[in-house]
């Protein structure tokens, strides 16, 4: 192993407001390594990124650079109304003998790298109008076509699915043999283990260990990150979910036909209290838009969504009003209000059942927004704190916690785990199964196919808007929803090399 | 190669779409003028056609800055007062010959809005805000100069520069050929440099934008430069062609200008907009009030009535046809 | 009309009365010049209008001018711009473009209109300008200018001042809008006026945009902070209109312990000096519309028509305007 | 969750503070200014004068934070004063209740179709509301025929010169809108809707709030508080002028609002920093006005001064 470091970080301080990020990090990044960098939800990893690329200056330490870095942060950082090429290109477009963008070319070359990464879509288009995953790998296409010494990924796969995983992880292995140094921040074992070097682990904006991660056992990672013994954890297994459900007899949601074109067209879709219905499917196969559908928030061009047998209006309002809630996927520009506080996110659907005649009660809120940073344990400096203040994960669970204080009878989840933690996703998962058992029927979007299969009562599997088959019991296993996701695509036959 | 193979339903329905809010000015442009064509006579006049142009050619200018600082996701408020502050400044430089008539306006106009762009990019603070204050400024200064005002200063008939705002080709004032280049020159820019895409950046997304190393404080100052510049270059301009620097011109133009820029498809919230969009704009302002002119019997009062209707009446149509 | 026949001395005269002695250089006639004969009846004569009709004063001049066209039979095409410069350009080409053979235009501002009157001398077409002056050349680039002096106008308004304050006082001055060229005459006719009565003092001068409430808000700050103004001088009847009401409020007594003058005659401030609580008006003659078109009928007839054709402006003060007050606009 | 007492954030504190606080202290240093350098201040007419000065641009104000607070701005607000004041002399027949009465009706109506026009149309609010600032002015002069109309009912002109206690009553009126306008913010749902509508829309329309009708709501609310103050700017004027009456508000109000520290950008309305941001611009304007500063060197101070606060005011990144 190479052992010249391109980055050299020692004794970085970060405070935000009184909240410290990052305290005395030390971190060395030799050239040609993967370097994994873990922790919870809010232990500093996107902030000790920032400081690396310079976004953010420590407040005290030292920061040595020694070569180009290329990032793909955390959120998608594109700018979505303009075309795919131009966030591709931007800053380094290709030009003609004028001096001037060179445009033909460059959406030209834009279509040949991205197909490199599977994508196919009209390279012209708004970017805006691509999948979230399909933005994702754009996202990283720019930052590995940069030709940087290091590349740093924050969080990449949280929003691809299976195949585009593979795509990625070949991404890196590539990077790698032209070694080129990689920091890769991830929540999912599974790759770390596949593709680094070695591990960073960060807990509470501290430094607890830095070493080669094949020698450290899976388990003892688990306990670094969370600092709890590792006799607590080995309790649980890859994932939270327990047995199967006893759910109701007759159906509390019937989404009927619901068609929206050219996204979806007659998605079927029932679940029964108690249940949780799993939907499968590749990048753009739907499942956000089904969701949509049922929740009232995508115009309909026919179908019906019926909650205990009445016909719910098609509005967000009337779906809420019935009793569904859903938690979007893209918490960012969906789900949070960043100004508001975390207090004002959380009972902000729930408001006017604790209001009367309009008129707020402070005493109900303290009391229900307690309830839920305890349960979920939210890490928050107060209720009072601003949302976007808050690390990803964290952001996530005022967004569950917003939707489970309504009491929906129907709670419709699209990721609901991407991007937290496997503490806090090992929470939310026994979070979804304990309210299923309470009666709640749940519609889990996932693109982890593990949490499907552990997760989910029923699977649905959606391919190019359509229902493509609905898997139930015996057939709950990988073979058999990949045959049905993938049924016309070859090569994902051989695909199953993460577990 | 220019696309992926296949496009899909949705990206088509998406080019469609584009087409559509690209067009929804220009469509509603042409119905007006082959209504007003058919239903007033003289509205086909060229003597008509060439007074819409010249009129249509200082907004065109003042607007072109704007479309800029609007896909930034801004807005300036001060144009108006810089554009009447360069009319007087070209009318005062006027007596020291062609080149100061024309560099003084431009520079000072400029800082205005230099001034303008570091306050905005460096302090963020409001631009609708750091606008407006300057807006109050560039008034200010204007009656400084003018003894409140008490001062015209007349640029002499034969001075070269005079020729500038009233010389023309076949009948059509230079001004027009300005403004066209110039929208020209800013189309190029705007769509094939890579300032242009960095405008659209900043816009669109600018935290992003700056995760992505666009240079946004740069671009800010850039344009709003820009707008200042070309809202003083429409003044100098307009001195010209009136002989003299008039001093109660340009009160409520940055609302016009706004108007315009966004009647053309230029999306206020930043990110998305075009040159010929905001020409559009131009025009359909411009035979609207034509337009109202020609009806000639109309109470002064009903003017207004009808011209708040007829924008009324654009941005319903253009939002429709967008959806 | 009937109140023309009312008048009789040059400044006091009823409203139409031209006093064209003020003429200024050699006059101009269709000879010389050789613009076409128009007849008057049947005529098409376009009068461009520079402001909303929202204050008495527009409305009485396009009254005016109204009324006299039909008067004469002449077909009168009629633009307003609304306070937009280049928006009056346009409409004066526009009228000539529609067919007007005769032009009355009521210019915005003094500056500016020169490519319009290029476009009216380019197509042989004869433009009266009322009311406000412009800077282009008489005979050349337009006929002649009917209208008042407003110089004249604020040294008369001092004049009534001294008269109602006995020559002591403290003065605030009322402005009208800044860059306005009748601001700025309004206030040098003014200031020449009171220049050789040492007891009359400027306190404030301070800007209330020829506006009723402006004027109203300046007046009760400035009578907050100077207790001892005795004085106010309006440029125009509505900000005069609105200092009364100021001081009123104010606890004072306007007509008395403050004196008030302004410029326009229009009926709200005259009633006020039949009331007892405003002491002078200076009229501003709008009623543009008798002379403008016999100007133009002697031009046509091949008479030499003067520069500059001052209208008469009438006064009110305590002593008449109780009898005048219907002549008030 | 680690709190340190570090140099840095006690700084940071400091400026948080400043920020948050940026209008009163300027109020402060203004008022200290004019009480040393500025003749007969400290009067209770002097102060009188300010209030009651203040109290219409106060209450459009208010209006124009809920509004901005939706991330919408409103243009329209003087156009809609200016058809109050066009009503009221055609029903002032009735009695002045009933000439109020229309008067807020219309400014609801209009306010309602920006509303409207920006919740279910969908046009960007400062270009639907652009369209009532040009045309409803024009509306006004056609209601009223162009004309001004001096006002004669002692009940009505009371609303304007009369005092409570001392108090005028424009000023009462004003004060209480706050007060209502701070609860709604501080203390409903619809007050939270309102920050949640201009903070993230997106977000808040899938949380199932009812966003058109709280920007309808808000669009309306601030046509009547529009209107309001055009009723009362009017019996103090004793006349009805709907050429001039609320010309430029809407700049007036957009800058008291922002100055008292709620941000274009919405998701946030101060109600007492607007309050604030209203007496701080009234008194800019009176001591320039006192110290009788011509036209043009007003004109750069307020700049100056607006710059100055909303500086201090301003979000740090
Ligand atoms: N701009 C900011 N202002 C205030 N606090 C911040 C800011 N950015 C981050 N923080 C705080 O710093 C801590 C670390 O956040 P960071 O985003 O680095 O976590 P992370 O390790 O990336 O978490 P995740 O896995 O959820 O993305 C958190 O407590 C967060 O609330
Ligand atoms: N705003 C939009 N405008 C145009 N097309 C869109 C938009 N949002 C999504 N699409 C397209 O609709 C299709 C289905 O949407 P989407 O990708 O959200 O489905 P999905 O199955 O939920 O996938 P994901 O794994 O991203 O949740 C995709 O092809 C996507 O490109
Ligand atoms: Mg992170
Ligand atoms: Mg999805």
């Amino acid at each position: 192993m190479p052992t010249d470091p391109v980055i050299e970080v020692a004794g970085v301080t970060k405070t935000f407001a009184g909240v410290r990020a990052l305290s005395e990090v030390d971190f060395t990044l030799h050239r040609g390594e993967v370097h994994a960098l873990v922790g919870e939800n809010g232990a500093g990893k996107s902030t000790l990124i920032k400081v690396l690329t310079g976004i953010h200056t420590p407040d005290s330490g030292r920061v040595g650079r020694n070569g180009r870095i290329s990032t793909i942060y955390q959120e998608v950082n594109l700018v979505p109304l303009m075309s795919v090429s131009a966030n591709l290109f931007l800053g380094r477009e290709p030009r003609t003998r004028f001096g001037l963008i060179d445009r033909a070319r460059r959406d030209a070359e834009a279509a040949e790298i991205l197909k490199g990464y599977g994508i196919t879509a009209d390279v012209r288009a708004p970017l805006g109008t691509l999948a979230v995953g399909e933005q994702q790998m754009v996202a990283l296409a720019r930052a590995v076509a940069a030709d940087a010494d290091v590349v740093i990924m924050d969080e990449p796969t949280s929003s691809l699915e299976p195949r585009e995983v593979e795509t990625l992880l070949g991404v890196v292995d590539r990077l790698h043999e032209a070694g080129i140094a990689i920091i890769y921040v991830s929540h999912r074992m599974d790759e770390l283990y596949r593709i680094c070097d070695t591990v960073t682990v960060l807990r509470d904006g501290r430094n607890v260990h830095s070493g080669p991660l094949a020698d450290l056992p899976r388990i003892e990672l688990v306990s670094l990150m969370l600092g709890r013994s590792v006799n607590e954890i080995r309790k649980h297994g890859t994932t939270a979910f327990g047995e199967g459900h006893h759910a109701g007899a007759q159906p509390v949601l019937e989404a009927v036909g619901l068609t929206s074109r050219p996204r979806i067209d007659g998605v079927s879709v029932s679940i029964r209290p108690g249940e949780v219905v799993g939907l499968a499917g590749l990048l753009g196969s739907g499942r956000t838009e089904t969701a949509k559908a049922i929740i009232g928030a995508l115009p309909l061009d026919g179908g019906t969504v019926l909650v205990a047998g009445q016909p719910v209006p098609h509005s967000v309002k009337g779906s809420t009003r019935a009793g569904i809630s859903m938690l979007a996927e893209d918490r960012k520009t969906e789900g949070i209000i960043p100004n508001l506080s975390v207090r004002e996110n959380i009972v902000l659907a729930a408001l006017p059942r604790l209001s009367r005649f309009g008129i707020t009660s402070r005493a109900r809120q303290d009391r229900i927004v307690d309830t839920f940073v305890t349960r979920l344990r939210i890490k928050v400096s107060s209720p009072e704190q601003k949302v976007a203040e808050l690390s990803g994960g964290n952001q996530q669970k005022v967004l569950l916690a917003r939707w489970l204080c309504t009491e929906p009878k129907i709670l419709l989840l699209d990721e609901p785990t991407r991007g937290i933690d496997v503490g806090a996703k090992a929470e939310v998962q026994a979070l979804i199964d304990e309210l299923a058992r309470e009666g709640l029927a749940v519609l889990l979007i996932s693109s982890e196919l593990d949490e499907l299969l552990d997760g989910a009562d029923r699977l649905v599997v959606l391919r190019d808007g359509t229902v493509a088959g609905e898997l139930e019991g015996d057939q709950l296993t990988r073979e058999h929803v990949l045959a049905a996701i993938a049924a016309e695509v070859r090569d994902d036959a051989d695909s199953d090399g993460s577990d | 190669m220019m696309t992926a193979e296949r496009p899909t339903v949705v990206q088509k329905t998406a080019a469609r779409t584009k087409v559509l809010q690209r067009q929804g000015a220009a469509v509603a442009l042409v119905l007006m003028v082959a209504v007003s064509w058919l239903v007033f006579p003289r509205f086909g006049s060229i003597d008509n056609m060439r007074d819409l142009a010249l009129q249509g050619a200082f907004l065109v200018v003042i607007a072109l800055g704007m479309t800029f600082v609007i896909i930034t996701g801004g807005i300036d408020l001060s144009v108006g007062s810089v554009y009447a502050l360069g009319g007087v400044l070209a009318a005062w430089g006027s007596q020291y010959g062609f080149l100061v008539a024309l560099v003084l306006p431009l520079v000072v106009c400029g800082l205005i809005g230099l001034v303008n762009g570091l306050l905005i990019a460096r302090t963020n603070m409001a631009p609708f805000i750091v606008t407006l204050a300057s807006l109050l400024f560039a008034r200010g200064l204007l009656l400084v100069i003018t003894d409140e005002g008490a001062t015209t200063y007349q640029i002499p008939a034969d001075s070269a520069f005079v020729e500038l705002g009233r010389g023309t080709v076949s009948g059509f004032g230079y001004p027009i050929f300005i403004a066209a280049v110039l929208c020209v020159v800013g189309g190029a820019v705007l769509n094939r440099t890579g300032f242009g895409q960095n405008v659209f950046a900043t816009g669109g997304a600018e935290q992003s934008a700056i995760l992505m190393g666009v240079p946004i404080a740069r671009t800010k100052v850039l344009v709003y430069t820009m707008s200042g510049t070309l809202a003083g270059l429409a003044g100098a301009l307009t001195a010209a062609y009136l002989q003299s620097g008039v001093t109660v011109i340009g009160v409520g133009l940055e609302l016009d200008a706004i108007a315009v820029v966004v009647i053309g498809g230029t999306l206020l919230t930043g990110g998305m907009g075009t040159v010929l969009g905001t020409v559009i704009g131009v025009g359909l302002i411009k035979v609207i009030q034509n337009v109202i002119n020609q009806i000639g019997t109309l109470d002064s009062n009903y003017q207004s009535v009808v011209s708040g209707v007829f924008l009324l009446i654009v941005v319903v149509l253009q939002r429709i046809l967008r959806r | 009309t009937a109140r023309e026949t009312e008048q009789t001395t040059t400044n006091g005269g009823p409203a139409a009365s031209a006093a064209a002695d003020q003429s200024a250089g050699p006059g101009c006639a269709r000879g010389t010049t050789g613009y076409p004969q128009v007849d008057l009846k049947g005529a098409v004569v376009g009068f461009s209008q520079s402001e909303k009709e929202a204050n008495p004063f527009r409305t009485a001049e396009t009254q005016s001018i109204r009324d006299e066209a039909a008067k004469r039979g002449a077909e009168l095409l009629y633009t307003n711009a609304q306070s937009d410069l280049n928006k009056q350009i346009s409409d004066i080409k526009s009228l000539i473009d529609r067919g007007a053979k005769l032009l009355i235009v009521a210019p915005l501002n003094s500056d500016g209109l020169q490519p319009a009157f290029d476009a009216a001398k380019a197509k042989q077409v004869p433009v009266v300008t009322i009311d406000r002056k412009v800077t282009s050349k008489p005979c050349t680039d337009y006929l002649t200018f009917i209208g008042s002096d407003f110089v004249e106008q604020g040294k008369r308004a001092a004049e009534q001042m001294i008269k109602a304050t006995g020559g002591t006082g403290k003065v605030a001055i009322l402005l009208g809008a800044s860059g306005n060229n009748v601001t700025v005459d309004r206030t040098k006719g003014f200031k020449d006026g009171i220049a050789g009565t040492p007891g009359l003092t400027v306190v404030a001068e301070q800007t209330g945009e020829f506006d009723r409430s402006k004027g109203q808000a300046v007046m009760e700050q400035l009578i907050q902070s100077n207790p001892d103004i005795t004085a106010v001088y309006a440029e125009n009847d509505e900000m005069g209109v609105g200092a009364v009401t100021a001081l009123k409020a104010a606890g004072k007594q306007p007509g008395k312990d403050v004196k008030v003058v302004s410029i326009d005659g229009t009926r709200t401030a005259v009633q006020l000096i039949a009331d007892g609580s405003y002491n002078a008006v200076i009229e501003s003659n709008p009623r543009f519309g008798p002379l403008a078109f016999d100007t133009l009928e002697k031009f046509g007839k091949g008479d030499e028509i003067p520069n500059t054709i001052v209208i008469s402006d009438d006064e009110y003060d305590s002593a008449n305007a109780a009898q005048k007050l219907a002549n008030a606009y | 969750m680690t709190r340190t007492a570090t140099a840095a954030t006690r700084t940071a504190a400091r400026t948080r503070w400043l920020q948050d606080n940026g209008v009163y202290v300027a109020v402060g240093v203004l008022l200290l200014f004019n009480v040393l350098f500025t003749a007969n201040f400290l009067t209770v007419g002097n102060f009188t004068t300010q209030l009651v000065q203040a109290a219409p641009v106060l209450i459009v104000a208010l209006g124009m934070a809920l509004v901005i607070g939706t991330e919408g701005v409103d243009l329209s607000v003087g156009a809609v004063m200016a058809m109050a004041a066009a009503i009221i002399p055609l029903y002032l027949g009735a009695g002045p209740f009933m000439a109020i009465v229309m008067a807020l009706v219309v400014g609801v109506l209009a306010g309602a179709f920006n509303g409207f026009l920006v919740a279910r149309v969908g046009i960007q609010p400062i270009v639907a509301t652009l369209a009532l600032l040009v045309g409803g002015r024009g509306l006004a002069l056609v209601i009223a025929d162009g004309q001004l109309v001096q006002l004669h009912d002692p009940a009505f002109l009371a609303l304007g010169t009369d005092s409570v206690a001392g108090v005028p009553i424009s000023v009462l009126i004003a004060g209480l809108l706050a007060l209502v306008v701070a609860a709604l913010m501080n203390r409903t749902t619809f007050g939270r809707q309102v920050v949640a509508v201009g903070g993230n829309r997106k977000a808040a329309t899938l949380a199932g709030l009812p966003v058109n009708r709280v920007l309808i709501g808000v669009y309306a609310l601030s046509g009547a508080l529009a209107a309001v103050a055009g009723v009362l700017a009017t019996s103090r004027l004793g006349a009805s002028d709907p050429a001039d009456m609320g010309l430029l508000m809407e700049l007036s109000a957009i800058t008291a609002v922002v100055v008292g520290g709620t941000p274009l950008t919405g998701g946030k309305v101060r109600v007492l920093g607007t309050v604030f941001g209203v007496v701080l611009m009234q008194l800019v304007r009176a001591t320039l006005i006192k110290h009788n500063l011509p036209d043009s060197i007003a004109q750069m101070i307020q700049a100056a001064i607006i710059i100055a606060a909303v500086y201090v005011a301003r979000e740090r990144r």
